[in-house]
């Protein structure tokens, strides 16, 4: 048990360290597409470091001060309830807590408290943000539902390990290939999980100055910071598992992982944004229906 | 059968008069037509062709010499008792009726039905 | 023992008197007066003293002259003439003192006599064995009637008489004829005589049937049946109410009793035809006419003539409609118990609207609140017209409904409609009375009759339900339960000298009752489904009933007796055995449960009673459906004795869906849940909507396997869950009023409920159970703290809190675990009943319901946000910088709910322990999940270990707590209005508080789904009802003439019918 | 509760000068300067070339934020009116330490061509601590990274240390604060 949580540990760090490297190759990839040099992919760490060390920070009430903790929580635990390779009992990290409905569930931990935490700074934008997120977030999972249900009744469990023992054998095993049209939906709805361009109106740094953390700064700001990180990672391995086959060693996980985080800086520079009800019915149309193409075959067979 | 048909057409009369009257009197007129016909239909009902009313005359008793009343020479009296009842109550009702339309007149100084229908839905 | 015909004689004397010797003055009138009556109510009563203790066994028969039966005249006295006797005369005697109370316009001694007159004549009439006598008396009645309407002689009450006057005499002109036609025919005017040479044969040949036409003819214009019934409605609007009560409390049941006597004697063809044809339709149409009523009396008029429609068919079924067995006799004391109800509340309703003088109804707003008195005798009065539980009503119509022949369903079902439309304008009614309004309310006259009204109607219903419950042989507790609910909430009532008394004696009650569930076995035998919900109720109700001391300071006298009424009417619903005593307390709970709900918001009350009323009555009358052959009660096990239709599951259905506010029968629930008291709306959200999951099950377990294409309804039932689960959803984002998002949010959730129940399997019974419990935990917190933060705050608009959490802390606390909860977020008790319900639809492949169902929990942490920000977070504004946190009840409640989502949610197995033993109870033999190790539960698809969870979740947020605790010195606190706002210094919290409308641009993704369609479908139903109803009460043209024709077209109608044999 | 405590009344606490990795920490500080985009004058309009393709300040680290929460450089782009000085010390008060302020072309060294009008601030320096002025009228973005680069510098060699100078002298500053702005009253601190 302890041997895990010391693994557990790790890994942590290790998210840690690979969200915020791929944060940094994003932006500086996003600066070659604009024809700029950009700053180096370690950006993000300095940031980092500098934001654990400002020498004043400000609190609003207890909300706000416990929200990025709610927010590395949140990040930390799906990272950890989702097996980065299978079939290693180290790096299943404690999937064994629970299954593929846990971490859906758990997966709003982290938002519900960041935007607690916004809206307890009294601040009306940093108000305004969350009501967007919420709404934008019912729109991506109408798709990422289809596309998890449909692959939980294919395969016939909800286990995520179940899920990517499923798809072992081969590249054309997985789920991407076996069922095109629901990872097609599960990858649209990917990018607005990650509030990517063109599903960025949650952070809209142009009218509501940075989305929700308007009024964190410092020690919080480094927090959310770093359990977004986290999170991203996390979310990154779960898409993968679930639709790239899992990875049988950490080199492959990190190829997947890298490949799935290529598709959303790419759509995110090339896009401009949708308002929130546009984005909310787009989710609702074109990746549901090509979604339920699958899921309706599942549904039939 | 005459006095049968009469007396329905009496009481269809009546009831023409209630249907059709606008005139609160006339509508009463109408009720004892009608009142009229069941009572006769009352005594028709009774009436045995040939036969006497069974009423004892002192003359009869005189001649006679006795009370009694030759059961097959007279008509059925019971008709007869129960019309003057209905008579009776068919006065009762039509004065009941008028000083009802006494009253209506000092009221509303008319006896049209046009003027009483605040009663109604 | 008095002999009937000295009543008629003294009577008859008195009266003449009183006309003759008037000039000795006021008080010798009123003294001959009052003793006569007296003597008559004294003399007639030991004659029904005499039936009722049996020593009198025999009818009376009373030789006038010495003249033996077919020759002379006599007098009949039997049971039911002698009890009607009774009523009659007391009803009299209440109407002539409530009358002399107010004082007569009319010289008093010409009054009284005809009152003399018009007793007398109805006397007469119910003992009369001749039937030319009959028509004398008849004659004499009406007469004294017409005097009577007249009495005010005003425009109004000449106009009813003189139609009186002119239908009176057709319809006398009739019987006459009848009588004298009879004479003829069977050369004797005795009833016994002439019942015993007639033969159904005899009808073959014209002249009885001609006969029976002027009679029934005749009778049914007396009876006010329905094309012909305009004067009646006039008398009732025109006339002096003192008249109308004792004509519509005594005289017309006396013609009522005549009708039932020569239809027997004469053995009328076709009765049957006759009542349904004339009673459904006079009941129908008076009941959907009144709706429109601005005019309380002809209000009250509408629901008399309805009565009588109804009494006229019970009256032709019981006579001719081939009962047999207990169905005659439910019968016979249907008719009973709805000509005693009719009389006594009637009547009552009658003089209260003469003390209170007013037509109009609006004028009546507000009379309720402003003498207590009045109120009470006026809802009474009215609960009883309209059926409601424990009264006399709601006894006579479940007679009834049990007694009708399951050939004549439709019967049953336009009958059940009828009621519901009764309810619908009855208490519009009584919603207005029962507003608001302060001031000073007066009137004038005695209310000593209502007052007696009222306790013989309370004695009777006692009585009813006594009978009610010998007669059918239902289980014997079930009738005691039903006197210890009243018994016991009458007692908090008279007890409870303060609320503080009240509060703690209905405590005392509640956790009474749950002492002796605990200790005793014997009403719940082993742990089962029932058990499980008696234990959710009494758990439930003590709690909440905890929390409200400190809001009952605003609540009537009223409030705690029907909060413990409502409770122990749930412990009821769940320990019933049967169907009929399920749907006892089931009333029982909707009605008392409506009072409560009135105590707050009157038109949602309106809505809810309403949908009650519907769903109600669909459940009655698949109980009808269930119940034939000799079994008249179907209890739970033996419905699955014989094959049913699919309807009867379905109507049944109806009243649980209702409860749970399934779309589309959620209509009411907004309203009701955000209006009514708030200390009574966590009950309504977390136990009473619980009692439609109760019935569900039971639905679903005894009836539905045994029902035609069982499977379709399940499917379709979860797809109404689910659609109820998103829509509710939908709507709850959009709400901005506390109570109404809690609304919409409770049934979304309880359609999470009703589809594990539609799975039917264990785990899908599982997931039902498990979150019936945690709904119960949850949204009693919410509902428990929005009560509070109502009560601090007084305003329960959203936009208008925010920044509470300043002033609140504990509150939030617990409201955010609440949510947490409610989101179904691990590692709180919430997540454990989605991951159940979900693992269940995996099993059964139902992905759709999957899909929705979950989407709909994604839509749910829109207005979980939105409560959270709106209330607790922000900006707290000025007025509520004094603001403290909530009284210590409703601290305690809140945290110790909160504490049980917490202890739940790492050890599921609190609730589980229990709904695994409530599913085995069913008939299942595994919960439908296994756990693999002690916390590791793990269904087909899937496992999850709340443990684990629980542990994870505490633990990294201790860790990151000390992390945090490392940088914590250099971080200030800073105030409110220190926020980065460009620069800027905002200049008060309102203007920067973000609280009102938090989902517009969600509106325009979804405006198509938000907009009510449904609500708008019952509006324009109800809307085109309403104005179909207003063109068509217009039949009553208030002309004279046209009243005729409609008598005239009736006859040739009567002669079609009898003459032809055929319809 | 008091009746009216919508505002922090305190003055901040002197801040410790040293740290034991403060030198690495001051390396990432300067790689890490998040300026807020708040434009005093016409001096912005110089900065949007800046951070963008053209001379892509994001290759120093230097990017632009929307909060004064989060951001660590003020740029005071121009002439600053008494009016947007009151904004400037709100925004300036609200960041948070470590803190730098730029003050862009001339007018922020001396009123530049608004050197007399009645309502130019004249000399930043004396109402909020300016780390590095750049020069000209208005600088090119060449001369505000030249600009940057030096601030850069200064902040690893610890010598930035303006914000440490300001809550140290905030009285002196309050007193120059006060005699020209005359519609506010300047709160002790603006959290």
């Amino acid at each position: 048990m302890w041997y895990k949580i010391l693994y557990a540990f790790l890994v942590t760090v290790g998210g840690l360290a690979y969200g915020l490297l791929l944060g940094g190759i994003s932006r500086k990839i996003t600066a070659r597409i604009h024809g700029r040099r950009g700053p180096t992919v370690f950006q993000n760490f300095i940031d980092l470091i500098k934001l654990l060390r400002k020498k004043t920070a400000i609190s609003h009430g207890t909300m706000f001060f416990l929200a990025p903790m709610f927010r590395l929580l949140g990040g930390v635990g799906v990272l950890l309830l989702v097996p980065i390779v299978y079939g290693s009992s180290i790096l299943s990290n404690f999937s064994f807590g629970g299954d593929l409905i846990v971490v859906l569930y758990f997966m709003v931990f982290g938002c519900l408290g960041m935007a607690l935490g916004a809206a307890d700074s009294g601040h009306p934008h940093s108000a305004l943000a969350p009501t967007r997120g919420l709404a934008q977030m019912a729109g991506y999972e109408l798709p990422f539902l289809i596309s998890v249900i449909g692959l939980a009744i294919a395969h016939k469990t909800v286990s995520i390990s179940g899920l990517v023992a499923a798809q072992q054998g081969g590249i054309f095993h997985w789920n991407l290939f076996q069922y095109p049209f629901l990872s097609i939906a599960g990858l649209i709805a990917m990018l607005g999980m990650y509030m990517a361009y063109p599903f960025s109106v949650v952070m809209a740094p142009q009218e509501i100055p940075v989305g929700p953390p308007t009024e964190y700064s410092s020690t919080f700001l480094s927090f959310m910071f770093s359990g977004r990180s986290i999170f991203g990672v996390g979310k990154y391995v779960l898409f993968m598992d679930l639709f790239l086959g899992g990875a049988t060693n950490l080199v492959e996980a990190f190829v997947k992982t890298f490949a799935l985080f290529l598709i959303i800086v790419f759509v995110t520079n090339v896009f401009p944004r949708y308002r929130t009800e546009q984005a909310v019915k787009f989710f609702w149309t074109y990746p549901v229906v090509i979604g339920l193409i699958d899921f309706i075959r599942i549904f039939i067979k | 059968m005459v006095f049968f048909a009469a007396s329905l057409l009496l009481i269809f009369i009546g009831l023409y008069a209630a249907l059709v009257k606008r005139n609160l009197i006339k509508i009463i007129i109408g009720l004892s037509i009608m009142d009229t016909g069941v009572n006769m239909l009352i005594i028709s009902l009774g009436f045995v062709k040939g036969r006497t009313a069974p009423i004892i005359s002192l003359k009869e008793l005189f001649k006679k010499g006795t009370w009694l009343v030759d059961v097959s020479k007279v008509v059925d009296p019971l008709p007869q008792a129960l019309v003057l009842t209905a008579i009776v109550i068919g006065v009762a009702v039509t004065a009941m009726a008028l000083s009802v339309v006494i009253r209506m007149y000092s009221v509303k100084k008319s006896i049209e039905i046009d003027d009483f229908k605040e009663l109604k839905w | 023992m008095v002999n009937p015909v000295v009543i008629i004689a003294i009577t008859l004397i008195a009266a003449f008197s009183i006309g003759i010797f008037q000039f000795l003055g006021k008080k010798f009138v009123r003294g001959v007066f009052w003793l006569t009556v007296l003597f008559d109510f004294a003399a007639i009563l030991s004659i029904a003293y005499g039936f009722l203790t049996k020593a009198i066994k025999n009818p009376i028969m009373v030789k006038i002259g010495g003249f033996p039966p077919p020759i002379g005249i006599n007098l009949y006295v039997d049971q039911l003439s002698a009890y009607l006797g009774v009523v009659v005369f007391f009803i009299g005697a209440m109407a002539a003192y409530h009358w002399l109370s107010r004082g007569i316009n009319d010289p008093e001694p010409k009054a009284l006599v005809l009152l003399l007159l018009l007793l007398l004549g109805s006397t007469g009439m119910i003992f009369t064995q001749d039937f030319f006598n009959l028509f004398v008396f008849i004659e004499i009645t009406s007469i004294a009637s017409y005097g009577l309407v007249a009495s005010n002689l005003d425009s109004f009450s000449l106009e009813a008489s003189f139609k009186y006057i002119v239908i009176g005499s057709i319809s006398s002109t009739f019987v006459l004829l009848g009588a004298v036609l009879l004479y003829k025919f069977a050369g004797s005017l005795n009833m016994a005589d002439i019942s015993a040479h007639i033969n159904s044969s005899m009808y073959s040949g014209g002249m009885l049937i001609i006969i029976s036409i002027m009679f029934l003819f005749g009778l049914l214009i007396e009876l006010e049946v329905f094309p012909m019934n305009g004067w009646a409605l006039d008398i009732y609007q025109g006339a002096n109410p003192a008249v109308v009560a004792i004509l519509a409390g005594g005289i017309v049941k006396g013609f009522y009793l005549v009708f039932l006597r020569s239809a027997n004697y004469l053995k009328f063809p076709h009765l049957l035809k006759i009542g349904i044809i004339f009673g459904l339709s006079t009941y129908i149409v008076s009941q959907f006419f009144a709706w429109k009523q601005k005019d309380i009396r002809r209000l009250f008029g509408y629901s008399s003539v309805g009565q009588l429609g109804l009494l006229i068919l019970a009256g032709a079924f019981y006579l001719n409609g081939n009962l047999h067995g207990f169905a005659k006799k439910y019968m016979l004391f249907a008719i009973i118990f709805f000509v005693l109800n009719h009389s006594f509340s009637k009547s009552t309703l009658f003089f209260l609207a003469d003390l209170f003088g007013r037509r109009r109804i609006e004028e009546w707003k507000g009379v309720l609140s402003k003498n207590k008195l009045f109120g009470f005798l006026f809802s009474t009065s009215v609960l009883s017209m309209a059926g409601a539980p424990p009264f006399l009503g709601f006894w006579a119509k479940l007679f009834f409904i049990l007694a009708i022949p399951k050939e004549y369903f439709y019967i049953v079902a336009l009958v059940l409609i009828g009621a519901i439309a009764e309810i619908l304008y009855y208490f519009n009614l009584y919603r207005i009375i029962s507003e608001k309004e302060d001031g000073i309310f007066d009137y004038k006259g005695s209310i000593v009759p209502s007052l007696f009204n009222v306790f013989v109607l309370l004695g009777l219903s006692a009585f009813g339900a006594y009978k009610f419950f010998i007669l059918t042989g239902l289980d014997i507790q079930s009738g005691k339960f039903l006197a210890f609910i009243t018994i016991s909430s009458v007692a908090v009532f008279v007890l409870g000298v303060s609320r503080l008394a009240q509060w703690i004696l209905s405590l005392g009650m509640i956790g009474a009752l749950g002492f002796h569930v605990i200790k005793n076995t014997s009403l719940v035998p082993a742990f089962n489904i029932q058990s499980f919900f008696v234990y959710l109720v009494l758990a439930g109700a003590i709690m909440f009933v905890f929390a409200t001391y400190p809001l009952s300071k605003k609540y009537s006298a009223v409030f705690y007796p029907l909060f413990v009424f409502t409770v122990f009417s749930m412990v009821g619903i769940s320990v019933s055995s049967n169907w009929i005593t399920l749907f006892i307390f089931w009333e029982l709970m909707s009605w008392s449960s409506y009072l409560l709900i009135n105590q707050g918001g009157k038109k949602a009350a309106w809505i809810y009673l309403v949908m009650s009323a519907i769903g109600g009555y669909g459940m009655l009358a698949g109980i009808k459906l269930l119940s034939t052959g000799p079994n008249l009660i179907p209890s739970f096990s033996s419905s699955s004795a014989f094959a049913v239709s699919a309807w009867a599951g379905i109507l049944i259905f109806t009243a649980f869906l209702v409860k749970m506010g399934t779309a589309p029968l959620h209509i009411w629930a907004r309203d009701a849940y955000g209006e009514s008291p708030d200390g009574f709306t966590p009950l309504l959200s977390g136990v009473l909507s619980k009692m439609g999951v109760f019935g569900g099950i039971l639905t679903i377990v005894y009836l539905l396997p045994h029902l035609s294409h069982s499977d379709t309804i399940l499917y379709g039932l979860a797809w109404f869950g689910a659609l109820t689960a998103l829509f509710m959803a939908l709507l709850a984002i959009f709400q901005e009023d506390v109570k109404k998002v809690l609304a919409y949010s409770s049934i979304s959730q309880v359609g999470y409920i009703l589809i594990g129940l539609a799975l039917a399997t264990s785990l899908g019974y599982s997931a039902a159970l498990y979150h019936t419990v945690n709904h119960l935990i949850f949204k009693g917190l919410l509902f428990v703290a929005a009560a509070g933060i109502i009560y601090r705050t007084g305003t329960s608009y959203l936009p208008e809190m925010g920044g509470l959490i300043r002033r609140m802390p504990f509150t939030f606390l617990a409201f955010l675990m609440g949510i947490i909860t409610l989101a179904g977020i691990p590692p709180l008790s919430g997540f454990a009943g989605k991951w159940l319900l979900y693992s269940a639809l995996l099993e059964k492949r139902w992905m759709f319901i999957l899909l929705i169902a979950m989407f709909a929990s994604i839509v749910a942490f829109m207005y979980c946000y939105k409560l959270l920000h709106t209330i607790f977070l922000g900006q707290l504004r000025d007025k509520y910088r004094k603001t403290k946190e909530l009284p210590l009840p409703l601290v305690i409640v809140e945290l110790v709910l909160a504490g049980l989502t917490f202890a739940v949610g790492i050890k599921p197995n609190l609730i589980l322990s229990f709904s695994e033993k409530a599913i085995k109870s069913l008939g299942f033999t595994s919960p439908g999940y296994a756990y693999e190790s002690a916390h590791r539960i793990v269904s087909k698809f899937g496992y999850w270990n709340a443990y684990f969870m629980g542990v994870f979740a505490v633990g990294s947020f201790i860790i990151a707590l000390i992390l945090f605790f490392f940088a914590k010195a250099k971080i200030r606190k800073v105030g409110q209005l220190d926020i980065g706002y460009s620069g800027e210094v905002p200049d008060s919290p309102e203007s920067v508080h973000f609280g009102y409308d938090l989902y517009a641009h969600m509106r325009r993704a979804v405006r198509v789904f938000i907009y009510p369609h449904v609500e708008n479908t019952y509006k324009r139903i109800y809307n085109s009802l309403m104005a179909f109803v207003d063109y068509t009460r217009r039949f009553y043209t208030g002309d004279l003439n046209t009243y005729a024709l409609w008598v005239v077209i009736t006859l040739s109608f009567i002669f079609y019918i009898l003459y032809k044999g055929v319809f | 509760m008091k009746e009216k405590d919508y505002f922090l009344d305190d003055r901040p606490k002197k801040l410790s000068y040293s740290e034991v990795w403060e030198k690495f920490f001051n390396w990432a500080r300067a790689q890490s300067l998040w300026v807020i985009a708040y434009g005093t004058g016409c001096g912005s309009i110089e900065i949007p070339p800046m951070v963008t393709s053209r001379f892509d300040a994001e290759r120093f680290g230097v990017s632009t934020v929307g909060t004064p929460r989060q951001a660590d450089v003020l740029i005071i782009s121009g002439y600053l009116a008494v009016k947007t000085l009151k904004r400037v010390i709100r925004v300036y008060e609200q960041m948070q330490s470590p803190k730098y302020v730029v003050g862009l072309g001339a007018c922020t060294v001396n009123g530049g061509m608004y050197y007399d009008s009645y309502n130019t601030v004249n000399l930043v320096d004396l109402y909020i601590p300016i780390d590095v002025y750049v020069a000209g009228c208005m600088p090119r973005p060449e001369a505000i990274l030249a600009g940057f680069a030096q601030l850069m510098k200064k902040i690893k060699e610890g010598r930035a240390d303006g914000w440490k100078q300001y809550i140290d002298n905030l009285d002196k500053y309050r007193k120059n604060q006060e005699k020209i702005i005359k519609n506010w009253k300047i709160p002790n601190y603006n959290w």
